[in-house]
């Protein structure tokens, strides 16, 4: 094994803080939607580092996984977005305030 | 310094960077070819820790399909760049950003202590070949693999409903009206 | 033939009149009501004829008659008892015959009422609880008739339930008696708790046998009772209800404002009259409220004009002449006046009532005058009734008023001289009263002296039995004087006073003492009678005492007004309770109660509002809120994990 | 008479049973569901004449039954009857057929729905009286609060929602304090002898230190004072009762409040005699402030059926004012003014909703001189009337004499209870006088007031069956007294016996 396993968490909670920043700095839905795609990835670079430490494929399956539900994830996300624009002309978070109530 | 890592951490580096791109950049079509930037460098990630098919998948499902998709969705909407003026809410940005802080330093601080926690496990370590994980896959993962395809059904299903256009009101709504 | 009979009968006309009264009509009315009240009397002169040929052949003991047990709860347990001794005989003989006498003008009076029914309903009800006031055996089913008489006053004082003025004398009167009320009740308690019982024969051998013992008790229980007495017998400070209850119907006035009803509180004093000799302080003030409300009310009746408003204030003053009586040891007088009074004063009301028939409703002396001739019956027997009164010799009031005088004489000179100054005053209001009405020149409308007649027979024919009482009825009682066995009703009545050792003691008068009394007593009768002579007969009737008006305005005003009595209460007592009625319920019930209650909703619903702002509906907010529960998880683990 | 097996079950259970058979009705049938609901009313009060053959010279519990509910937590079904509950649970069966028949020709809207509610009120309300097992109790105690808030919230006045919600946040309030404090209990009884019992025998046996008996004890008076209601928790009352339908307002004021006083002597009095003796003073305190500021208050009001609720705050000082004093007079009467209370506030409700129903209005200035169109009605009034101020002969008097001589004489209070208690009889001449003489009596001020037309036959028969029962109770009231005293002089002498005994003993 070559690449250190601190190595890959730190770039993982790199990355994954990025995402938090992304996430919760920006009002564009489709860019904190961006940010927590990121923040995905990040946490599937932390498993596939564990997976290469412990070894077996059973860290691999998981991010496999991960990646199959991001993928329907974004399509039903993305879908609520082009939605949401319809009704709102907007997709800034600040303005709608879908949640309440 | 062995060349496996020096490319990972090169990677990362390049990851990072492009990351720090999307998250400042105003205009969404500009980040987004950040983050694709971003996950072409994990997926290189992915292959310096041994899980090439990761990686592939990385490249084409991720920055190839689902990217794409944020990237038509997003020119179909037509956004504007962020407005810097409007609506800045500095009391809660310093809030997030000082939680932000503290947790990358908590995440950091437990990464820096526990580093060598996690020993090898019994189990040969991967050595980057496909057929093994698609035999692991497709046995022990077998029913979470159909189950995950229903649920790609499902939301296919879904974003299907959440963008059609509403049908047009019936007519007979005419009647009832004084 | 059992006593409950005597307060029943009546009670089956009251049920009878009351319920079907409407439906069948007069006729059925006046048989039931009247015939209920003469059966009644019958009876009751059934049970008393022996009873008293009895008393005087030396067979004194009162007649008990138990009908089970009323009320049995833990310590206490009350009979349903009625009694028949000396005290109830004699309040029997003159309820039972003046009350028929009055169900009998009634039938005149009321002829053209629409509420016959509910009047002789109402007459019939007060019958039935008089009587159990009067044949009770314990204080507990006195205190029924006792209630009960009051409810049918309240009744029929608001018989015109429609005009204010009855419906606030009506609530007036019941609530002044409640208040006595309440003075009656705390003394029954007293009673109960010291001896247990209710019962007058246990309670009044028990303070007979062992007087000092009880001694120390006495002066709270009989104060108490004292005011109940004051409440229903109309005296200072309650008195104030009396006068206003003359806006009942002419006959109620005679038979339960004057002659029945308001010498309840003086029964009860007499029958009590053991408790009280034990306390010399409660003596004391009986005798001077009663002496005191005898001069205040006879000063007011000087200056009335409505001829019920004088009688009303002449009853206020005669009852406390009972009072006093009872105040100086004198039971037996005051029970002798009690009966007299009856007989006089029911003439009285009956003579007025027959007047203000005659004059279709007026009662402004000021509009009457001459009467003597359009209604002559009506004259002579008022005439009777006002020598009666006012203590002319032979005629009853006198012998009465005089025995009185003499116990107060023999007691205290000073009460003695407050009630000579009120029989004078009693001569002139009445004559005053009989001067203005029946004498001089007719001073009302042509219409009325048109109309003006005299009363048919029902109505006529009480008045002449009750005068010739009036006139007679006082030799039962001659003054020792004449010879020691010569009072029949001292021998009578004697028993209920029984010897007390270490109890307050009548005082003694010398023979000659008592002859001077009497000669004053006459002098001072007739000198009211001059006076009022001079001033309201003959051709300058009421000249004298408008100069004497003139002389003195204030006073006159103040006399005219009742002494202002009645504005005093209003301001003392009406106004401020409610003043504080209306602050409870504004101030403290709605402000701090509610207010408290209202504010804890308050700041539920306040926190409730703060907390609806962290629902923003907008998802930065919330992953922000998230990110930081995160935060706080993670360093509780690592704070956890370092320890 | 004969004999009914399982008399207490059927009685709690036939009102419920008749409100499910009332929901199988179509909503459309007025009439029927009318009648059914009478009818069970009615056969539910036939029934529990049965319980008349309740014999007071045993002085335990009769008509009992026991079966296990839940075994696990030693919940069980037990019911029973004493001399204390008997008079209230014959009440409750008379008065509920009087409200429903009242009901007839008034309650317009969801007529099953009102019909249901008062079936399963009362089943609440005996099944109250009738629970020997705490839990149980409490359970009966709660389902009573529901049809109230429902019948207050839809059938009620103008500001029925303010009304119907302050009702039940009061009781609610002070069931939960008490639940909690049962359930304390319960755990103790538990940690004493390892089984888990609710039953009110286990519990009468337990005795705690005086600091949790203080606690325990506030939680269950509190729940029982806001029901009686003692000042000053009342305000519910008079927001309550002016908002109530008619109906409502006569089981309110008729049995709910007496509830409260039947709790505290069931449950508060003998689980913690010496906190509550402790207390009594307090206790009579409040009371004595409710007689008075209630008298005072209920004269200044401009609204008929608010004057009759704080008529009821005054009442009811006096009856708790009896049970403080302790004593087997003033306790017996106590338990006696209430049932009284029950029938001459239940009476003046049901009155002037006969005025209420013709004229709709409460407003005293609205009525005046109304004696000569209604003369039955004002006849009738004129009774309740009297029966609340005491008048000898009718019932208000028997308890009130009972009460103030019991308290006047008993040996812990001090006099002056019992005699400013008695200046109530004075006040409450003058509040129901004033308003006899100002709604019955003075000139006609208001022509609308002419066309009145007098009770109708359904509300007479109803409210000359309570006269009657005033009458019964005036005249001969040893047969109910006979009845009560003797569970009350148990109930006395197993408080002062606990309460005597040294404290730090458990059981």
């Amino acid at each position: 094994m070559n690449v250190p396993l601190r190595d890959v968490l730190v770039l993982s909670v790199a990355l994954f803080s990025l995402g938090l920043c992304g996430a919760l700095l920006r009002r564009n839905a489709i860019t904190i939607f961006l940010s927590i795609e990121l923040m995905l990835n990040a946490a599937n670079l932390a498993i596939v580092g564990f997976a290469s430490r412990v070894g077996g494929y059973s860290g691999q399956i998981v991010v496999f996984f991960a990646i199959v539900v991001a993928a329907a994830e974004a399509a039903v996300g993305l879908a609520i977005f082009v939605a949401v624009f319809r009704h709102h002309e907007t997709i800034d978070v600040n303005k709608t305030n879908l949640l309440k109530w | 310094m062995s060349g496996a890592r020096l490319v990972f951490d090169l990677a990362g580096a390049v990851a990072i960077v492009f990351a720090g791109i999307m998250v400042v950049h105003r205009n969404p079509i500009k980040s987004l070819l950040a983050v694709v930037v971003s996950f072409f460098a994990i997926a290189v990630g992915f292959v310096m820790l041994s899980a090439p098919f990761l990686g592939a998948i990385q490249v084409i499902v991720y920055a190839g399909a689902i990217l794409v998709l944020f990237l038509f969705v997003t020119m179909l909407l037509n956004l504007d760049t962020e407005s810097a003026s409007s609506d800045r809410r500095p009391f809660q940005r310093g809030l997030a950003l000082l939680g932000i802080v503290v947790f990358a330093a908590i995440l950091l601080s437990a990464v820096r202590r526990s580093g060598s926690i996690v020993g090898p496990s019994g189990e040969p370590p991967a050595t980057g070949e496909i057929e093994p994980l698609a035999r692991a896959l497709f046995s022990q993962a077998a029913l979470p693999f159909e189950a995950v395809s229903i649920l790609l059904l499902a939301s296919l299903t879904g974003a299907y409903l959440l963008m059609r256009r509403e049908p047009p009101a019936k007519t007979g709504s005419a009647e009832n009206r004084p | 033939m059992p006593l409950l009979l005597l307060p029943l009968l009546p009670l089956a006309g009251f049920l009878l009149c009351g319920l079907l009264g409407k439906r069948l009509g007069k006729t059925f009315v006046t048989v039931c009501g009247v015939g209920s009240v003469a059966l009644t009397t019958v009876l009751a002169y059934v049970r008393l004829v022996p009873y008293v040929a009895g008393v005087f052949s030396g067979h004194a003991a009162p007649i008990l008659e138990r009908y089970g047990s009323w009320i049995r709860a833990g310590n206490v347990s009350i009979d349903f008892a009625l009694r028949l001794d000396p005290l109830s005989a004699l309040m029997l003989s003159f309820v039972t015959f003046v009350g028929f006498l009055i169900h009998v003008y009634s039938v005149g009076y009321m002829h053209a009422d629409t509420g016959y029914g509910r009047y002789f309903a109402y007459l019939n009800l007060f019958m039935a609880a008089m009587l159990t006031l009067i044949l009770a055996a314990n204080f507990l089913v006195l205190f029924v008739g006792w209630e009960g008489v009051g409810l049918c006053s309240y009744l029929l004082i608001a018989f015109d339930y429609l005009k204010e003025s009855s419906a606030r004398a009506g609530r007036k009167a019941f609530v002044a008696n409640r208040v006595g009320d309440f003075g009656f009740l705390i003394g029954l308690f007293l009673i109960l708790g010291v001896f247990g019982t209710l019962e007058f024969d246990r309670l009044f051998s028990a303070v007979a046998a062992s007087p000092g013992r009880y001694a120390p008790a006495m002066t709270a229980i009989a104060l108490c009772l004292f005011v109940g007495a004051c409440g229903k017998s109309a005296q200072i400070p309650l008195y104030v209800w009396l006068p206003d209850a003359m806006a009942g119907p002419t006959p109620v006035s005679a038979l339960i404002h004057a002659a029945t009803m308001v010498t309840a509180g003086v029964y009860v004093v007499a029958r009590s009259n053991v408790f009280f000799r034990l306390s010399p302080s409660a003596m004391a003030v009986v005798a001077i409220v009663g002496g005191a409300t005898a001069l205040f009310a006879a000063i007011i009746g000087t200056a009335q004009n409505d001829i019920k408003k004088v009688l009303a204030y002449s009853t206020v003053s005669q009852l406390g002449y009972m009072f006093l009586a009872c105040g100086v040891g004198a039971f037996v007088a005051g029970m002798f006046h009690v009966m007299t009074h009856a007989f006089f004063k029911a003439l009285l009301f009956l003579g007025s009532g027959s007047v203000i028939h005659a004059m279709g409703g007026e009662q402004d002396m000021r509009r009457m005058g001459g009467l003597r001739r359009a209604l002559p019956v009506t004259f002579w027997t008022f005439l009777a009734g006002t020598l009666a009164l006012a203590g002319i010799p032979i005629w009853a009031g006198f012998f009465s008023k005089d025995e009185i005088l003499g116990a107060a004489f023999a007691k205290s000179p000073g009460l003695w001289l407050v009630g000579f100054v009120a029989a004078g005053l009693t001569s002139f209001y009445m004559f005053r009263l009989v001067y203005r009405t029946f004498f001089g020149e007719f001073r009302g409308t042509d219409d009325q002296k048109h109309h003006l007649h005299e009363s048919p027979a029902s109505m006529t024919v009480p008045l002449v039995v009750l005068a010739v009482l009036s006139t007679f009825g006082g030799l039962v009682g001659l003054p020792a004087i004449v010879g020691p066995r010569a009072n029949l009703f001292h021998r009578f009545l004697d028993p209920i006073v029984p010897p007390l050792s270490g109890g307050f003691e009548p005082g003694e008068l010398s023979r000659g003492l008592e002859i001077g009394l009497i000669a004053a007593s006459v002098a001072i009768a007739l000198a009211g009678w001059l006076i009022a002579r001079v001033c309201y007969a003959g051709d300058r009737s009421g000249s004298l005492p408008e100069r004497f008006v003139r002389a003195v305005p204030g006073l006159h005003r103040v006399v005219e007004n009742k002494f202002f009595v009645d504005e005093i209460y209003d301001f003392l007592i009406y106004r401020p309770f409610r003043a504080l009625a209306r602050f409870f319920w504004k101030a403290i019930d709605t402000l701090v109660i509610d207010g408290l209650i209202n504010a804890g909703a308050f700041v539920v619903e306040l926190s409730g509002d703060l907390l609806r702002f962290f629902t923003t509906g907008n998802v930065r907010n919330y992953a922000l809120t998230f990110l930081l529960g995160i935060v706080g998880l993670l360093a509780w683990l690592g704070w956890m994990g370092a320890r | 008479m004969i004999a009914v097996p399982h008399l207490l079950t059927w009685l709690i259970f036939l009102p419920a049973a008749g409100a499910a058979l009332l929901l199988l009705f179509p909503a459309r049938a007025v009439t029927e569901v009318k009648t059914a609901g009478i009818v069970v009313a009615l056969a539910t009060f036939v029934l529990s004449l049965g319980l008349w053959s309740y014999d007071p010279a045993v002085a335990a519990f009769q008509f009992g039954e026991r079966v296990r509910w839940i075994p696990a937590l030693g919940i069980t079904y037990t019911v029973g009857i004493d001399g204390i509950s008997l008079l209230l649970v014959l009440l409750t069966t008379l008065l509920t057929p009087v409200a429903l028949i009242f009901s007839i020709s008034h309650v317009k809207e969801n007529v099953r729905g009102f019909t249901a509610s008062f079936l399963v009120l009362e089943t609440g309300m005996i099944g109250t009286l009738a629970a020997l097992d705490v839990a149980l109790f409490y359970v009966f105690w709660e389902v009573m609060l529901v049809p109230m808030y429902l019948i207050i919230g839809i059938w009620g006045g103008k500001r029925r929602i303010y009304a119907a919600v302050k009702f039940f946040l009061f009781t609610m309030a002070g069931s939960l304090l008490m639940f909690v404090a049962i359930l304390y209990m319960a755990v103790q009884y538990h940690r004493m002898s390892g089984v888990w019992s609710f039953s009110l025998e286990d519990f009468y046996g337990m005795s705690f230190p005086i600091v949790s008996q203080t606690l325990l004890f506030f939680a269950f008076a509190l729940a029982f004072m806001v029901k009686v209601p003692l000042f000053p928790l009342h305000t519910w009352l008079p927001d309550a009762h002016t908002e109530a339908p008619t109906a409502g307002s006569i089981i309110l004021a008729g049995v709910l409040l007496k509830l409260g006083v039947y709790g505290y002597l069931r449950f508060a009095l003998p689980f913690f005699p010496q906190a509550a003796l402790r207390f009594a003073p307090w206790l009579a305190g409040l009371a004595l402030v409710g007689i008075v500021y209630g008298s005072m208050v209920a004269y200044a009001q401009k609204d008929m059926k608010r004057l009759v609720a704080y008529s009821s705050v005054a009442h009811l000082g006096l009856v708790m004012l009896g049970i403080a004093a302790l004593t087997s007079t003033s306790t017996s009467g106590a338990v006696l003014q209430s049932v009284n209370h029950g029938l001459s506030t239940g009476a003046l409700f049901l009155l002037v909703g006969v005025l209420y129903e013709r004229r709709h209005t409460r407003e005293i200035e609205a009525y005046g001189g109304v004696a000569k169109f209604v003369p039955v009605t004002a006849t009738l009034f004129l009774v309740a009337t009297f029966s609340s101020i005491g008048l000898p002969g009718l019932n208000g008097f028997v308890g009130e004499f009972l009460i103030l001589t019991g308290t006047f004489n008993a040996p812990g209070a001090p006099r002056w209870w019992a005699i400013v208690a008695t200046s109530g009889m004075i006040l409450s001449a003058v509040y129901l006088l004033t308003l006899v003489q100002r709604v019955f009596w003075t000139p006609v001020r208001h022509e609308e007031n002419r066309s009145l037309t007098d009770i109708h036959a359904s509300e007479f028969v109803v409210c000359a069956a309570l006269v009657l029962a005033m009458l019964a109770i005036g005249l001969a009231p040893n047969l109910f007294l006979d009845k009560i005293h003797g569970s009350v002089d148990t109930l006395i002498a197993f408080v002062r016996a606990k309460s005597a005994a040294p404290m730090e003993i458990l059981r």
